[in-house]
């Protein structure tokens, strides 16, 4: 086929009116028809829908095409499916071209009432550099990759527990990575959880379980398909889907989990005390300390930022299971696809309505851990100044979220979370107030809206209001203001301000997303490959997104996200192998003159120099053509973006300069 | 029988409460005991490669572990034995360190005594437990999904692409569900055809998905491991091999009506292909309307078909299929507003619902694209749309729809964005909910770029006629009454459960919620799976949800049912419910009891079986026996006994008052494990009995053990909300009252029998009812 | 945030306003697949309007642009070159974006020499800032519309013409 | 060699007496190889009881210390002693005063009700009455139970063919739903159920939400009255393994979550959950209990 002059066949695109309504179609399709090498040109209604794609195919029989053209949205969402559409009809996948008249042409200029003839004109320019850039498109193979089962787990919160678990179940092998000491996440901090007011450090069934386990039932330590790795991040990252390499890096524990008995003898010689992080301060803790009660693992960890290394501990040990000489650990792993679970971080509302300055401005979190039973206020609702039972408790919505000035997007679970304490308040102390400051209330989840109606029928109070101001009186009490739109103002005291802060992407977020390669929208959270139909994939092959890493979510969305992305994870594991296109750097040996440039830039390690030539490690190769541009003697090219396709593309773009006034 | 007993000190952290000599020589006089060791490290890895070797040599065929909570290293010893050979179920614990010495700090004497009396119950309950065994299940490596919207072809894609065969079965004639037709997706505003269209082709061709289009699921019948589902293939009166989708016939088809696909706002023929991007791209007759087949006279469309596709004697089909486990994808419906009788939808054709609106402005839709007036067909200057209709309204639903805010904003943002941008558009809302990646951002510029106004209300909401305009009124939350004039008023309406879930429910034995939507196992953490363990939920039909969260529920969904395939050796190391046939009189009372429905009368209706995969062990079967007929396999009723024997036999120096807790082997042991962890001090009379449930310890057996000689009795169950299995906490509730009132109308003092209701971690509330609890006992023994 | 842009050169006022009339500038813009080009879809997708005669040529990353596609544009009558590629330390491909920016550097300054200068750009931006894409094609389609035409354009049409 | 036999009436209502009539013309079979020596409706029974008795079939409870002799009596002469109904075997109807104190009954019959005109408690030509309604195995050593309100004639055929042929005979270990036909349902019953109402066919009564005690009640009868849509009642006492017949059922019916009977009167529902074995239940048990203390 490469010898005889390329077939090709133009296949325009209305997408109902999303394109038909700015670019006259039929006159572009029209246009096409008189380009070099066009034997086919037409256009559809929906190119994509089944109908139009067996119209393809049959235009392919028809004029015996060679090269496919379609002209309509984004090829990041439909190149594949075109591509198994020609496939499907006998052409490599690498003869099909995509141009993007939809969200570049129809979409990005549909208010430009004016310019619609322009636009048509942008349209065939577009058109016709995909012709150009076609007939010198070259067919191009595929390998297959390897998938082991094997999954590397980052992050055990919900959504990474489930993921695991099911992972374990289905038969692969979990490496589960945690980067506190204990695994549960932030649901763990929860006294009680949204809905169901389980506990929680529930975790979801297993196989073969009707109901929820208790974290501490260490049903994932035991498991022998599961590795479990705390205070463990990922410090390198690299290789490509079915090989992908990290590696470990472990603080020490200080305590050898295996060999604890857990009797408590250390936690009550250690001299040590510093406040207690999980409780926000509410209690000290002991340099060595259970992270909190219900910990998995089971054995203390020791803070070697507070310890003194006064070696009482390891003297009481029975069974010598402390070491303070520990030094951190690194393991290398090779998984054949990685899940990033790696959740959120509640944002510091540092400077707002006084949190920070006045002690009894606190978080929603915060609140969580005084009303939680096991907490060191028994679960007692009191204010951090005097430790009384406040009298009046205003909660403000929305802090740092749905914010211009923090973070844009709404945080989504805040609503459900100040309905649950406001609710739990009334129950237990129907004498106190409690008044919500609020923007909307949003509670969307099935039978959500229950807490709403509790929280009315307990007298809960709801303002929809903007809280200008808060201040401090000499009892410590605060004062919150309200400017109405009117321009009075209305005041309200409190005992105690519980601040709804956003939901805010996880600390080292850009981190990790910079070693794993992941995109990140403007919020900084991580960047699914489409926010419709495939929330839990990313653009690179083998990655999964689960739970509130990639946008807030309640820990229901969590866990059943965790659960997709387990799903997504095992579809190539499944399969044991992954093709992989062949659209990588090439080498023309005759032409090599082995300066070595493309081997010095090289992202990922795939070109290694023998002989006096390059070569490349195809699989290794990601194809960003870097060392392309590289080589003074033309002898790497990249396939599927060769120079030569390129210069003809932008030929082709730009045939018609000169020729006519646009 | 030979039994060994290991004695754990804990370094010396049991021994400086217990007095381990005393402990030594009592283990000796115990039945059957023909080893015992006492060491400080049991659990370290060279005392259990001894303990390995001591089973081996002395040939020890059961084993007590009187040392910590068999939740922390209990899976180490389970390991050691089974290298020597044991099972599970020949192993017991005596948890003397979290349960005795560390909460008797103050009273070594008592904790001793209670030592002896654990250890010694441990002993008697070893001897009558039994072996446990692994058994394989094979499940047939299908999968039925039920229902081809969005949620179905995710899950039926997810599967298929794994290698797994999927029958996806469609009602309609085509699939893709309400998203092949909403035009335009939030908050990207991808149009749904362009992103789904692909979808629904791969499924269609897809070579490991049957598609079963307008078909309906008529009966379902459990076979154990697998269904056999009874599947109508209904008439479409047109032979779809030869029909080419050329809709030549549509066009000549005389009989106009209401078309479904289009909410009624349209018509179509009765040989109608349900919208153009159709798949099976194939035509239908609907055999209610057609002339040909309810009057024998037209025939058109037979003349018309140059494929001779149609054939109006086609019949139904039934079609069966067996499948290891079903997907239950069957979304939802529109809320019908003409019940709400102050919208006046019925009367008016200016008030339509939102899914009639983007049907009326899909460009590829019934109208080809335009915004007009139904009533006299000009172009609207004024939009109302009115959220929450049918939602968050105590008549109908007071769950919110979570989808119709932003349905709503959508719709305002085509209609400016596509056809006028100077149209008014006001949303009448009671709270914007954008709660989801980019939604906020979607309503942001909505209401600043596109000027799309939002004005909150309260409850009162009211359409009326005024001078043939439509004017909204509502309650402003301020408690004034507004009003605003509208050329066209469009209603969000709720997400109510399809028509047939309850059908369908009964048929597989899952549940419903409070609102009609399948009730998920665990609303929290196992959305996707049902009470049924091989029925799966995936979209709507859960609750309200947008695309992406079905799509998300639709993998978990996947992901699930892939388990339940791929595990086709389902260990049941555990103890799962065994019959004692001789006794069993199939009264059926345990069927109706088991949460995991797992028990069932046998064919011949002489005693009751028991699905070894469904069980979970929990006794509530046990409970509700009248005849000690079933039971888990090592806490059935004679286990219990033993146990309660080893308890409650007397002559232990030191001890004269024994308090048995009942406490489930979830959450409470857990607390009362925890309890040790903290040296929560509780007196040394209370003695814990582990038991799979609380909610298996039945009346008689409670009485039964103040018969025997206990002091008193108390229940220690999860809070009832909080149950693992549902509803054996509220047992354990409901039969403490039984119990106490029984000792009360006998004139006993029914403080002796308490129950208590604590959360898993809650260890200082554990230790303070059992202060409580036994203190009230103590009392009425005295007096 | 790094921009490469070069002074514009001065021209008569008169000739400028003169060809303002007219001139509607071709511009190529070189996107990275995974960010720049995301964003571009992105600004579609919001329905952010930009200059029509900004069209895209997408790249696997902006590493791949080499300094030849720049002047081969120019050669073929491209008013101006726009190359987008992803934030620093966020390249999919880790470090393309990096010499794509040394690079483009190097070429600014060897355009300014022949005459070019002021029409080419360089910016990074992530898929999700759509606005920053359409700032920067607006104000670089602005800034080309001051400058004026291609002068190599002459040459081209002058070409072919013959 | 013929079978000497004797029969003899307690508290009860003879109804035993006429179910061994009932037994029909197996009667007639079996009366050839069996000497009536002594039973009070057939054989004058003023006598004192004849020696040498290979049979003896009880009914009725011992309610007065003249039954109590009695059956003291008879124990000496027989060898073999059969508790013959329910009121002997398990304590009867007569067992729910038991749940009175028994003197407090004697003085509300005598003086309460319009019956008794004479409004005077009869002290002298009548026995003594016990504190305790009693089954015949709390007096004598009961060696076989005949249960039943009335006992079946077949079963009663059956037992003593059976031990004329000089074997031991046997009683059913499992309960009326063995024997009962009816389907049950996997649902529990929405709400309980009255007597009076009408229950639908084939269908199981419990899972309707009436108070059958079939589960819980000895096998035997063939469930002659689940057959007929009538809730099993209980006479036949519990089955072999059932702890206690009434508070098994309670429990059963309070783990249906039917709240009403979490807090059941026992004064209104001991007749209803242990209408025959009141007596010789765990409930009288724990209130004897509670006396002796």
């Amino acid at each position: 086929m490469t010898n005889e002059d390329p077939r090709i066949g133009v296949f325009v695109c209305k997408c109902g009116t999303n394109i038909a309504k700015v670019v006259d179609v039929p006159e572009v399709a029209e246009y096409a028809k008189s380009l070099p090498n066009v034997v086919y040109a037409g256009w559809q209604i929906f190119t994509c829908s089944e109908e139009g794609q067996n119209i393809i195919k049959r235009h392919i029989k028809k004029h015996k095409l060679s090269r496919v053209i379609v002209a309509s949205c984004s090829p990041k969402l439909h190149e594949p499916t075109f591509r198994r559409t020609v496939m499907e009809a006998g052409i490599n996948p690498f003869y099909f071209e995509m141009v993007n008249i939809r969200e570049q042409v129809s979409w990005a200029h549909m208010k430009q009432k004016d310019e619609y003839a322009e636009a048509t004109e942008k349209a065939k320019d577009l058109v016709r550099a995909g012709v150009y850039r076609a007939a010198r498109l070259e067919s191009i193979g595929a390998t297959t990759q390897k998938v082991p089962p094997v999954c590397m787990v980052i992050g055990a919160g919900i959504a990474g527990i489930a993921a695991t678990t099911l992972l374990a179940d289905n038969g692969y092998e979990v490496h589960l990575v945690e980067r506190s000491p204990a695994l549960g996440g932030k649901s763990a901090q929860l006294g009680f959880v949204f809905m169901t007011d389980t506990c929680g450090v529930c975790v979801p069934p297993r196989h073969g379980e009707m109901a929820r386990k208790c974290l501490s039932k260490r049903v994932i330590l035991n498991d022998p398909k599961i590795h479990v790795y705390t205070q463990t991040e990922v410090k390198q990252f690299s290789g490509y889907i079915g090989n992908f390499q990290a590696r470990l890096h472990s603080q020490p524990r200080g305590v050898d989990i295996e060999t604890c008995t857990l009797c408590g003898k250390c936690m009550e010689v250690c001299p040590v005390e510093v406040p207690n992080e999980h409780d926000f301060g509410l209690a000290n803790r002991k340099a060595v300390y259970y992270p909190f009660p219900q910990a998995v693992p089971r054995a203390p960890v020791i803070d070697f930022d507070s310890c003194t290394k006064c070696g009482k501990c390891e003297h009481a040990c029975p069974v010598n299971a402390i070491n303070l000489d520990e030094k951190f650990k690194e393991a290398d792993i090779t998984v054949g696809t990685v899940i990033v679970a790696t959740g959120f971080d509640v944002f510091k509302p540092e400077g707002l309505y006084g949190y920070g300055e006045y002690p009894n401005v606190i978080t929603q979190l915060m609140l969580a851990r005084i009303l939680d039973p096991m907490s060191p206020t028994d679960g007692q609702l009191l204010r951090i100044s005097d430790r009384k039972l406040p009298k009046r408790v205003g909660m403000i919505q929305c802090v740092g979220s749905r914010d211009p000035n923090y973070y844009s997007h709404c945080s989504r679970v805040c609503c459900q979370v100040a309905m649950k304490h406001a609710v739990y308040i009334k129950e237990h102390w129907p004498e106190t107030e409690v008044t919500i400051f609020y923007k909307d209330i949003r509670l969307q989840g099935k039978e959500y809206e229950r807490y709403y109606l509790d929280a009315q029928r307990l007298g809960v109070k709801f303002y929809r209001a903007d809280i200008a101001e808060v201040e401090e009186d000499s009892g410590k009490s605060l004062k919150l203001t309200v400017d109405h739109h009117n321009g009075t103002k209305e005041s309200f005291p409190v005992d105690l301000l519980v601040l709804s802060a956003a939901m805010i992407p996880a600390k080292g977020a850009k981190e990790l997303a910079r070693t794993l390669n992941l995109e990140v929208d403007l919020d900084g959270f991580f960047r699914e490959y489409h926010l419709k139909l495939a929330p839990v994939d990313t653009t690179t092959d083998g990655i999964y997104l689960a739970g509130a890493c990639s946008s807030p979510r309640d820990i229901a969305e969590a866990s059943f996200m965790g659960a997709a992305a387990a799903s997504h994870a095992a579809i190539p594991m499944s399969k044991g192998e992954v093709e992989v296109d062949l659209a990588k750097s090439i080498v023309d040996e005759s032409l090599c003159i082995g300066c070595a440039n493309c081997y010095a830039v090289c992202p990922y390690s795939a070109i290694y120099m023998e002989g006096g030539v390059a070569k490349v490690i195809e699989v290794a190769c990601k194809g960003c053509g870097i060392c392309v541009v590289e080589c003074p003697a033309e002898a790497i090219q990249l396939r599927h973006y060769r120079d030569k396709q390129i210069f003809y593309q932008i030929e082709g773009l730009l045939a018609n300069v000169g020729a006519s006034k646009k | 029988m030979k039994i060994g007993v290991l004695l754990c000190n804990c370094g010396d952290t049991i021994s400086t409460t217990l007095d381990y000599e005393a402990l030594t020589s009592f283990i000796q006089t115990l039945p059957n005991v023909k080893y015992a060791e006492t060491r400080g490290d049991w659990c370290q890895r060279e005392s259990l490669q001894i303990l390995t070797q001591t089973i081996t040599k002395k040939k020890l065929d059961r084993l007590v572990i009187a040392a910590c909570s068999p939740h922390l290293f209990g899976t180490r010893f389970y390991d050691a034995a089974e290298e020597a050979g044991m099972t599970r179920g020949q192993i017991t614990f005596a948890n003397i360190r979290e349960h005795c010495a560390w909460v008797h700090k103050e009273n070594p004497q008592g904790a001793t005594a209670k030592a002896k009396r654990l250890i010694r119950s441990a002993v008697f309950r070893v001897a009558a437990q039994s072996p446990t065994t692994t058994k394989t299940f094979p499940v047939t490596q299908e999968v039925l999904v039920l229902g081809a919207g969005i949620a179905g072809i995710q899950a039926a894609l997810d599967l298929a692409d794994r290698g797994i065969k999927v029958h996806l079965v469609e009602k309609e004639p085509t699939i893709g569900g309400h998203m092949a037709v909403l035009n335009k997706t939030y908050p990207t505003l991808d149009c749904s055809i362009c992103i789904l269209g692909p979808k629904m082709a791969e499924a269609a061709t897809h070579p490991n998905i049957e598609l079963y289009p307008y078909t309906d699921l008529v009966d379902a019948e459990n076979l154990g491991k697998d269904w056999l589902l009874t599947l109508n293939k209904k008439a479409t009166y047109v032979d779809w091999d030869k029909c080419t989708g050329c809709m030549q016939c549509t066009e000549k088809c005389p009989t106009r009506v209401d078309d479904e696909w289009s909410w009624n706002i349209a018509k179509r023929r009765a040989i109608y292909m349900p919208f153009s991007q159709s798949v099976p791209r194939k035509v239908t007759i609907d055999a209610e309307h057609c002339k040909m087949l309810t009057d024998g006279k037209c025939g058109v469309c037979a003349k018309i078909c140059p494929a001779e596709a149609i054939d109006y004697e086609m019949k139904d089909e039934i079609i069966k299929v067996e499948v290891g486990c079903v997907i239950l994808a069957t979304g939802f419906k529109e809320f019908d507003p003409s019940v709400v009788p102050e919208l006046h939808f019925e009367e008016n054709p200016d008030v339509i619902t939102q899914m009639q609106f983007i049907r009326m402005m899909d460009s590829v839709g019934p109208f080809g694209g335009k915004l007009e007036v139904p009533s006299d067909g000009r172009k609207p200057e004024k939009i109302v749309m009115l959220q929450c209709v049918g939602s968050r309204d105590e008549r109908y639903s007071w769950q919110c729809s979570s989808y119709c805010c932003m349905a709503a904003i959508k719709h305002a943002e085509l209609a400016k964005l596509e056809y006028d941008p100077n149209i008014d558009i006001t949303i009448v809302a009671r709270d914007i909910r954008a709660g989801g990646k980019g939604f906020e951002e979607f309503y942001v510029r909505a209401r600043d770029e596109y000027n799309i106004k939002v004005v909150y209300r309260g409850d009162d909401l009211e359409i009326v006629q005024k001078n043939g305009k439509l004017v909204v009124r509502y309650s402003d939350p301020d408690g004034s009454t507004k009003s605003l004039a509208a050329d066209l008023v469009v209603l969000s309406c709720a997400m109510t459960p399809s028509p047939g879930t309850q059908e369908l429910a009964n048929l597989f034995g899952v549940p419903l919620g409070s609102l009609g939507f399948y009730k998920a196992l665990d609303e929290k953490v196992a959305l996707s799976r049902t009470d049924v363990n091989s029925v799966y939920l995936a979209g709507t039909c859960h609750g309200p949800k947008d695309i992406p969260e079905s799509v998300e529920l639709a993998g978990a969904a996947a992901e699930q049912a892939s388990v339940w395939l791929s595990t086709q050796t389902v260990s049941k190391d555990l103890d799962t419910a065994i019959v004692n046939t001789d006794l069993c009189n199939s009264c059926g009372l345990c069927i109706s009891a088991c949460p995991s429905q797992a028990i069932s009368l046998d064919k011949k209706n002489e005693c009751v079986i028991v699905d070894e995969v469904r069980c979970q062990g929990c006794g509530e079967c046990m409970a509700i026996c009248p005849v000690g007929a079933i039971g888990p396999l090592n806490t059935n009723p004679t286990v219990l006994d033993s146990a309660l024997e080893g308890l409650l036999s007397n002559s232990i120096e030191g001890s004269d008052s024994v308090i048995v807790g009942f406490a489930c082997n979830e959450c409470v042991y857990r607390a009362i494990d925890e309890a040790g962890e903290e040296r929560l001090q509780y007196p040394a009379d209370l003695h814990i009995l582990e038991v799979p449930c609380t909610g298996s310890v039945s009346t008689p057996k409670v009485l039964q053990t103040i018969e025997d000689g206990a002091t008193g009795v108390i229940l220690f169950a999860c809070d009832s909300k909080l149950c693992h299995y549902g509803r054996g906490a509220r047992m354990a509730n409901s039969r403490a009252q039984v119990v106490r009132n029984v000792l009360t109308q006998s004139g006993k003092d029914p403080n002796l029998v308490q129950v208590a209701q604590l959360i898993g971690r809650d260890a200082k509330e554990f230790a303070a009812i059992a202060q409580k609890a036994v203190a009230s006992i103590q009392r009425s023994n005295r007096s | 945030m790094s921009k490469v842009k070069s002074k514009p050169k001065t021209k008569p006022a008169k000739a400028l306003a003169k060809s303002l009339l007219t001139f509607k500038p071709r511009i190529v813009s070189f996107c990275c697949h995974y960010c720049s080009y995301g964003a571009a879809d992105l600004a579609g997708t919001s329905k952010m309007s930009y200059p029509i005669n900004v069209e895209i040529i997408r790249v696997p990353c902006s590493g791949r642009v080499d300094p030849l596609h720049v002047l081969r544009a120019f050669k073929e009558g491209a008013d101006g070159v726009m190359i987008t590629g992803c934030l620093k330390d966020q390249c999919h491909f880790v470090s393309g974006n990096i010499y794509a920016e040394k690079r483009m550097q190097k070429l600014a300054k060897e355009l300014e020499a022949i005459g070019l200068g002021g029409r080419l750009v360089f910016e990074l931006m992530s898929a999700g800032m759509a606005s920053k894409w359409v700032e920067t094609a607006s104000s670089f389609y602005d800034q080309i519309l001051k400058l004026g035409p291609n002068p190599l354009k002459r040459v081209k049409t002058g070409v072919k013409s013959e | 060699m013929t079978v000497r036999i004797a029969t003899m009436g307690m508290a009860g209502c003879s109804g035993c007496h006429i179910a061994l009539l009932d037994t029909g013309v197996e009667l007639l079979n079996l009366l050839k190889d069996v000497e009536l020596v002594y039973s009070y409706p057939i054989v004058d029974a003023k006598n004192p009881i004849p020696p040498n008795i290979d049979v003896a079939l009880i009914e009725g409870s011992i309610r007065t210390n003249h039954d109590k002799e009695m059956a003291k009596a008879m124990r000496k002469q027989a060898k073999f002693v059969i508790a013959f109904g329910a009121c002997s075997a398990h304590g009867g109807v007569n067992g729910l005063a038991n749940t009175f104190d028994a003197q407090e009954g004697v003085e509300y019959v005598y003086h309460k009700t319009l019956l008794m005109a004479q409004k005077q408690v009869p002290s002298e030509h009548v026995p003594q009455i016990l504190p305790e309604n009693l089954r015949l195995s709390d007096v004598v050593k009961v060696d076989f139970i005949i249960p039943g309100c009335p006992p079946h004639p077949d079963e009663i055929a059956q037992i003593i063919t059976t031990l004329l042929a000089g074997e031991t005979p046997k009683l059913s270990s499992k309960s009326i739903c063995d024997e009962c036909p009816l389907e049950r349902l996997t649902e529990p019953p929405k709400q309980l159920r009255r007597i009076h109402e009408i229950p639908e066919q084939g269908i199981c009564l419990l899972s309707q939400g009436f108070l059958c005690m079939g589960p819980a009640t000895r096998a035997g009868c063939g469930a002659e009255c689940t057959r007929r849509l009538m809730p099993c009642t209980g006479c036949r006492g519990p089955s072999e393994t059932v702890w206690d017949q009434g508070i098994v059922m309670l429990d059963a019916l309070a783990a249906m979550e039917k709240d009403e009977i979490t807090n059941f009167k026992l004064s209104r529902l001991a007749g209803t959950f242990a209408r025959y074995t009141y007596a010789s239940s765990k409930l009288d048990n724990l209130r004897k209990g509670l006396k002796k203390k």
